[in-house]
């Protein structure tokens, strides 16, 4: 039976179907899950997507962080259920306090949309173990407010905890440290701003280095079942 | 310290699209007793120390009307916070 | 307002010589009289509001509908069309399951005045259409002109159009696969902002405007309706209530939420897919007069409306005021009584407002109630169809001899290599020939995963079905300078570059939908332009065998007495069978050929160079042949996905010199060039011939292709090879630029220009 | 009129690029004088009529505190308008 992975969508989320259809080339089975909706249909991780969730009135993530399928997230993310999340979803997942500090305006103040090139820092995720250490991976980065902030201190326990994930190697909007991406401490949980599900076919991405996330989540997943 | 406050909100009459997203979240929150949500911006805007009031009551006119407002959609107010407080 | 102010139809009976401002809503002494004849009594306040906006210009097409019928006369009859002119967007079969729908409309004047929302809104405007179809919308492109790229009032101007159009398309989850973006001081105080929105249906879901069904039910999807864009009838604020009014509460400009735009997409297509939905149409600029007026005068022609039950977001507002806002994202949807509860429930559930407020009736009347107070009483078809129609009077413009005799041809030349090669880096950089990554990075190409070909390519192309490849490419496409000089064959040039655009990605051009964009047609010269225009664009048509399935005419784009140059902006749909045949840009591999399909004539009148060098602009535009566009167009299409062909690109504004860098630009590879023996360099490198496009073929397919253009007639020139280690374009004998020059003239332009 | 003003500003810490590109604009105005330029957020919210001062006061807190400021990167302040008039 295939990995079950849920998609959430929101008022506003956009990227959903992309993320179904990175998950099923992946070679596991997508579910879609409703912000309003309060189960997370035995789901073996879940993963939320881009967009405008809630027209990011306020700052992007504010709102959604409050929906009913988040609490649920919340509490399983704190037993080890894995959870990625996507731009907006990487800043719904700050919102939630899943992850630590906050993205906000690029500091060319524009949205920008590029290819990105990044660094995989760390393997010990959930989302990254199926890359080699220091691979570099293209994916399309798209958003305003991206910019990864986070108080001195809490950024030396991500280095010193091995928390950041991805970095850029032409940082486009100003983030801190270069931080595309951080896991929390368990590393289960991950977010990063550009696109990996965007990355996933010759045609349409400039790579196909996003599949490597969702063969990640399959050997996490497999893993835990063998043991 | 010279430092103004210009209160830049959209006209009542205009859409607020955030401010409608933030009322419709609050009862998520528990609050069910809001009317109306507006959102705008706040500047502070800090001056020289040697200028006279008066030079910085008008140039932060200025800056409000021709830089920080959009006068076709927005309105703004500005103020002196030490005067209130006095 | 008491009651008793509200100017009912009973008053209006009762008052019959009440003095009305109609002249000050824009209505003619005669069209008013008419007004009176059609319904037997003065009209109501509110009557009168609603024939002051569906007869204007804007919804009436007064002034152009003469014009506009050469389309349906001379359309080629396709069984592709499934929806044609009169609908709210053209609709044409893609395969046996699947449909397309697409048009462009413009936001010009909006724009100049609050440029972030006016652009922001003209893109939901669009969209609404193409949901009104039955159709999910998968891309959107915009067509910009702005004047001067160094004018300071570009520099407030073209950043918020920019944002405007990211802003919302971004939010609403749409990508933007192409456009134009262009600069003339023409349109130094009438920018032009022209979206364009493409949408996809199963053929079966194809949805009408008619509200058909006696004691179905007409209801209000989405955001509530305040004092947007209301400005126009403010004549008619009663003057009790002029007092408490300040300037604030009769906004000229709407603003748009691209989030409530995204929930009406989704829900109207859970709608449709559910059989929930009789009819539907879009509110746009006419907002509810508009809406009500026309599905009822395509139904049986009666409604009946309560309008105290349209959710309002502002106090105070009148009958009048409630019928002519201009509120954005709002659907009008008709639904048989069983479905009712099914359709609020399936609103709620995407968080939106959804009200019914009137019924269709079998009176043949649009009957608006307000409290139980009758204000309007029309046959509907009064309004929606049976406006003025004018033949404006035409004349061409007496500077149009002088002008043809003042070619560019006789334009001081470039005449070393090192002035040619200069010449090549300033056209580089010139404003409508540099990159133009600074505004398309502002917008996101990939939302839904199946853009093959954004920005920069030639045309936009999108994948419809992933287990088929079917796709579809789009190209939008204007030159105004050239229409200044001729109008008919200007427009022609238009449709012929657009054709070709998506002609060289592989697709099939199958249809065509315009914006034009015009001066007063109250200025007989304007008139003949537009005439002209039409008629090139039908003819065009006729003769290329694809019909024009709709469009959106824009007069009034004038600054005083002085007229934007001629804008008529065609946009052209074709198909792909397999979206993996596409033809990319670029330079293919080492060792490729690169060369030239078509003639190259000295073709210099119009040109960019005689604008970009001399801010010259006279002459006769280039000649087009459209024969040899569709032979040109087949090739493409045969060569696409064989082995035969590596990469192609279109030749237009700057000619090869600007193809070469382009493609030099994009593919990261060398272009090591001979220009033919015999051939004027400059005239070679710069002229604007029609009918051209750089194609790259890989090393031993160079004879299969020279036949594959004999069979067709067409000229194949070879110029060179493609090649890693030339690094930038090295013309052989005459000049080489590298590739670090070529890019510092090309790039980074535009965002240096507006101050970063 | 239960009418509450919200103030959130950006940590002083966190680069406010929006305040940086206002402060670069303002010699193009002629204004020289200028030290800093902030720029924040003003939510101003109505609530239902029948509410108690200290109701108000009370979810206004709490709003402001779990939604409209974003601990990690801003500071609010929660002020009720007709009090300065007073
Ligand atoms: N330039 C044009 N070419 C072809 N059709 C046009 C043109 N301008 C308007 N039309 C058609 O006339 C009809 C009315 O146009 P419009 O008022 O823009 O539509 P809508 O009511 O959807 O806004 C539409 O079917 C439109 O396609
Ligand atoms: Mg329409």
């Amino acid at each position: 039976m295939s990995a079950r992975i849920g998609i959430v969508t929101f008022p506003g989320s956009l990227d959903d179907r992309d993320a179904a259809r990175a998950v099923r080339l992946g070679g596991a089975e997508p579910v879609a899950l409703w912000h309003d909706d309060a189960m997370l249909k035995s789901v073996d991780a879940v993963f939320l997507p881009g967009g405008f969730s809630y027209g990011d009135a306020l700052r992007c993530g504010a709102i959604a962080s409050f929906s009913e399928v988040m609490g649920l997230v919340r509490d399983a993310a704190g037993r080890g259920l894995p959870v990625l999340g996507v731009c907006n979803g990487f800043q719904v997942l700050c919102e939630s306090h899943l992850l630590p500090g906050a993205l906000v305006r690029n500091a060319h103040l524009r949205y920008r949309n590029r290819p990105a090139r990044l660094r995989v820092e760390t393997t010990a995720t959930a989302w990254t173990n199926a890359y080699a250490p220091g691979t570099e991976v293209v994916f399309p980065a798209k958003h305003g407010e991206g910019r990864y902030v986070a108080d001195e201190a809490t950024l030396d326990r991500l280095e010193a905890n091995g928390q950041i994930v991805f970095r850029y190697l032409d940082n486009p909007n100003g983030a801190m440290r270069d931080i595309a991406g951080v896991a929390n401490e368990a590393g289960n949980v991950v977010g990063l701003m550009p696109h990996p599900e965007h990355a996933v076919e010759a045609l349409t991405g400039p790579s196909t280095d996003g599949l490597g996330v969702i063969a990640s989540i399959l050997a996490h997943l497999r893993e835990g079942a063998a043991r | 310290m010279a430092r103004v406050v210009v209160d830049v909100m959209l006209k009542s009459e205009i859409l607020d699209p955030q401010g409608e997203a933030v009322l419709g979240a609050l009862p998520r929150l528990g609050v069910n007793n809001v009317k109306s949500v507006r959102i705008g911006k706040r500047v502070e805007i800090e001056f020289d120390d040697a200028e006279t009031a008066a030079a910085v009551e008008e140039q932060s006119q200025i800056i409000a009307d021709r830089l920080l407002a959009n006068p076709v959609i927005e309105n703004f107010t500005v103020s002196v916070p030490g005067e209130d407080a006095a | 307002m008491s009651s008793n102010m509200l100017d009912t139809v009973g008053v209006a009976d009762a008052t019959p010589d009440e003095k009305q401002p109609y002249a000050e809503l824009g209505l003619a002494d005669d069209e008013y009289t008419r007004i009176r004849e059609i319904l037997g009594r003065r009209p109501t306040q509110s009557e009168l509001a609603m024939y002051s906006i569906m007869w204007s210009e804007h919804c009436s097409y007064k002034s152009s509908k003469v014009h506009l019928r050469q389309f349906g006369q001379k359309n080629p009859k396709t069984p592709r069309l499934l929806a044609g002119i009169g609908e709210n967007a053209g609709v044409v079969a893609i395969d046996d399951h699947l449909a397309v729908t697409f048009k462009v409309e413009s936001h010009n004047h909006p724009s100049f005045v609050e440029p972030k929302q006016g652009a922001a809104t003209g893109v939901g405007g669009i969209i609404r259409d193409i949901i009104a179809m039955g159709a999910r919308p998968v891309a959107v492109m915009d067509s910009l002109r702005f004047g001067e790229l160094d004018h300071p009032d570009t520099a407030r101007v073209l950043p918020g159009v920019v944002e405007g159009v990211g802003h919302y398309g971004n939010c609403v989850g749409l990508p933007n696969i192409g456009g134009e973006t262009v600069f003339d001081p023409c349109y130094q105080g009438n920018p032009l902002v022209n979206a364009l929105s493409v949408g996809v249906l199963p053929r079966e879901r194809l949805q009408t405007m008619q509200a058909s069904g006696i004691g179905n039910v007409v209801v209000l999807l989405g955001a509530k309706t305040g004092r947007d864009g209301i400005g126009g009838v403010s004549v008619l604020a009663s003057a009790t209530f002029d007092e408490d009014d300040d300037s604030d509460s009769r906004p000229s400009v709407q603003v748009g939420d691209p989030f409530t735009e995204k929930l009406l997409i989704e829900c109207c297509l859970e709608l449709f897919d559910a059989g929930l939905v009789v009819g539907i149409q879009d509110l746009g600029g006419a907002g509810l007069t508009c809406a009500l007026s026309e599905t009822a005068a395509a139904g049986e022609g009666g409604m009946h409306v309560d309008l105290e039950l349209v959710p309002l977001r502002a106090g105070g507002m009148e009958p009048h005021d409630i019928l002519a806002s201009e509120s954005q994202e709002r659907m009008l949807a008709i639904v048989a009584p069983a479905n009712v509860e099914q359709v609020l429930a399936r609103a709620r559930r995407w968080g939106l407002l959804a009200t019914a407020i009137g019924e269709v009736t079998d009176t043949g009347r649009l009957i608006v109630d307000y409290h139980g107070q009758t204000v309007v009483d029309v046959p509907p078809e009064s309004l929606a169809d049976e406006g003025p129609v004018y033949h404006r009077p035409i004349a061409e413009p007496n500077d149009l001899g002088l002008i043809a005799v003042d070619r560019a041809e006789t334009l001081p030349r470039p005449s070393t290599d090192e002035d040619i090669r200069q010449t090549v880096l300033d056209m580089a950089a010139s404003p409508n020939l540099c990159d133009k990554s600074w505004i398309t990075e502002q917008y996101d190409s990939s939302v839904f995963g199946n853009t093959v070909l954004g920005a920069p390519h030639d045309a936009g192309l999108v994948r419809l079905d992933e287990r088929t490849g079917v796709g579809i490419a789009i190209s939008l496409d204007g030159n105004g300078r050239y229409a200044r000089l001729d109008p008919y064959i200007g427009a022609q040039l238009s449709l012929a570059e657009a054709y070709r655009n998506v002609a060289v990605t592989g697709a099939t051009p199958i249809a065509v939908s315009d914006c034009l964009n015009f001066g007063s047609p109250e200025d007989p010269h304007v008139m003949w332009q537009f005439e002209r225009a039409v008629t090139g664009i039908a003819d065009g048509c006729r003769e290329l065998g694809i019909p024009v399935t709709g469009g959106n005419v824009s007069f009034y784009n004038q600054t005083g007495r002085e007229a934007i140059h001629p804008t008529p902006v065609i946009g052209v749909l074709g198909v792909i069978d397999d979206v993996a045949r596409r033809i990319p840009l670029g330079l293919g591999s080492t060792g490729d050929t690169i060369a030239l399909i078509g003639a190259t004539a000295e073709e210099l009148s119009g040109s960019e160079w005689a604008w970009a060098m001399h801010r010259h602009l006279g002459g006769v535009p280039p000649k087009v042949d459209l024969g040899h566009e569709m032979r040109l167009a087949d090739l493409l299409s045969r060569l696409a996905g064989t082995e035969q062909l590596s990469a192609a690109h279109d030749l237009s504004a700057g000619g090869l010199a600007q193809a070469l860098v382009e493609a030099v630009c994009h593919s990261g590879m060398g272009a090591n060039i001979l220009l033919p023996e015999g051939a004027d360099p400059f005239t070679y490198l710069f002229s604007e011939s029609s009918g051209r496009v750089l194609v790259v073929i890989p090393r031993g397919q160079e004879l299969a292709v020279r036949s594959a253009c004999e069979q067709r007639g067409l000229l194949i020139t070879p110029l060179g090879v493609a090649d890693a280690s030339t690094d930038g374009l090295h013309v052989r004998d005459r000049f080489d630029i590298g590739r670090a020059e070529l890019e510092a003239a090309w790039k980074g332009r535009i965002g240096a220009v507006l101050g970063e």
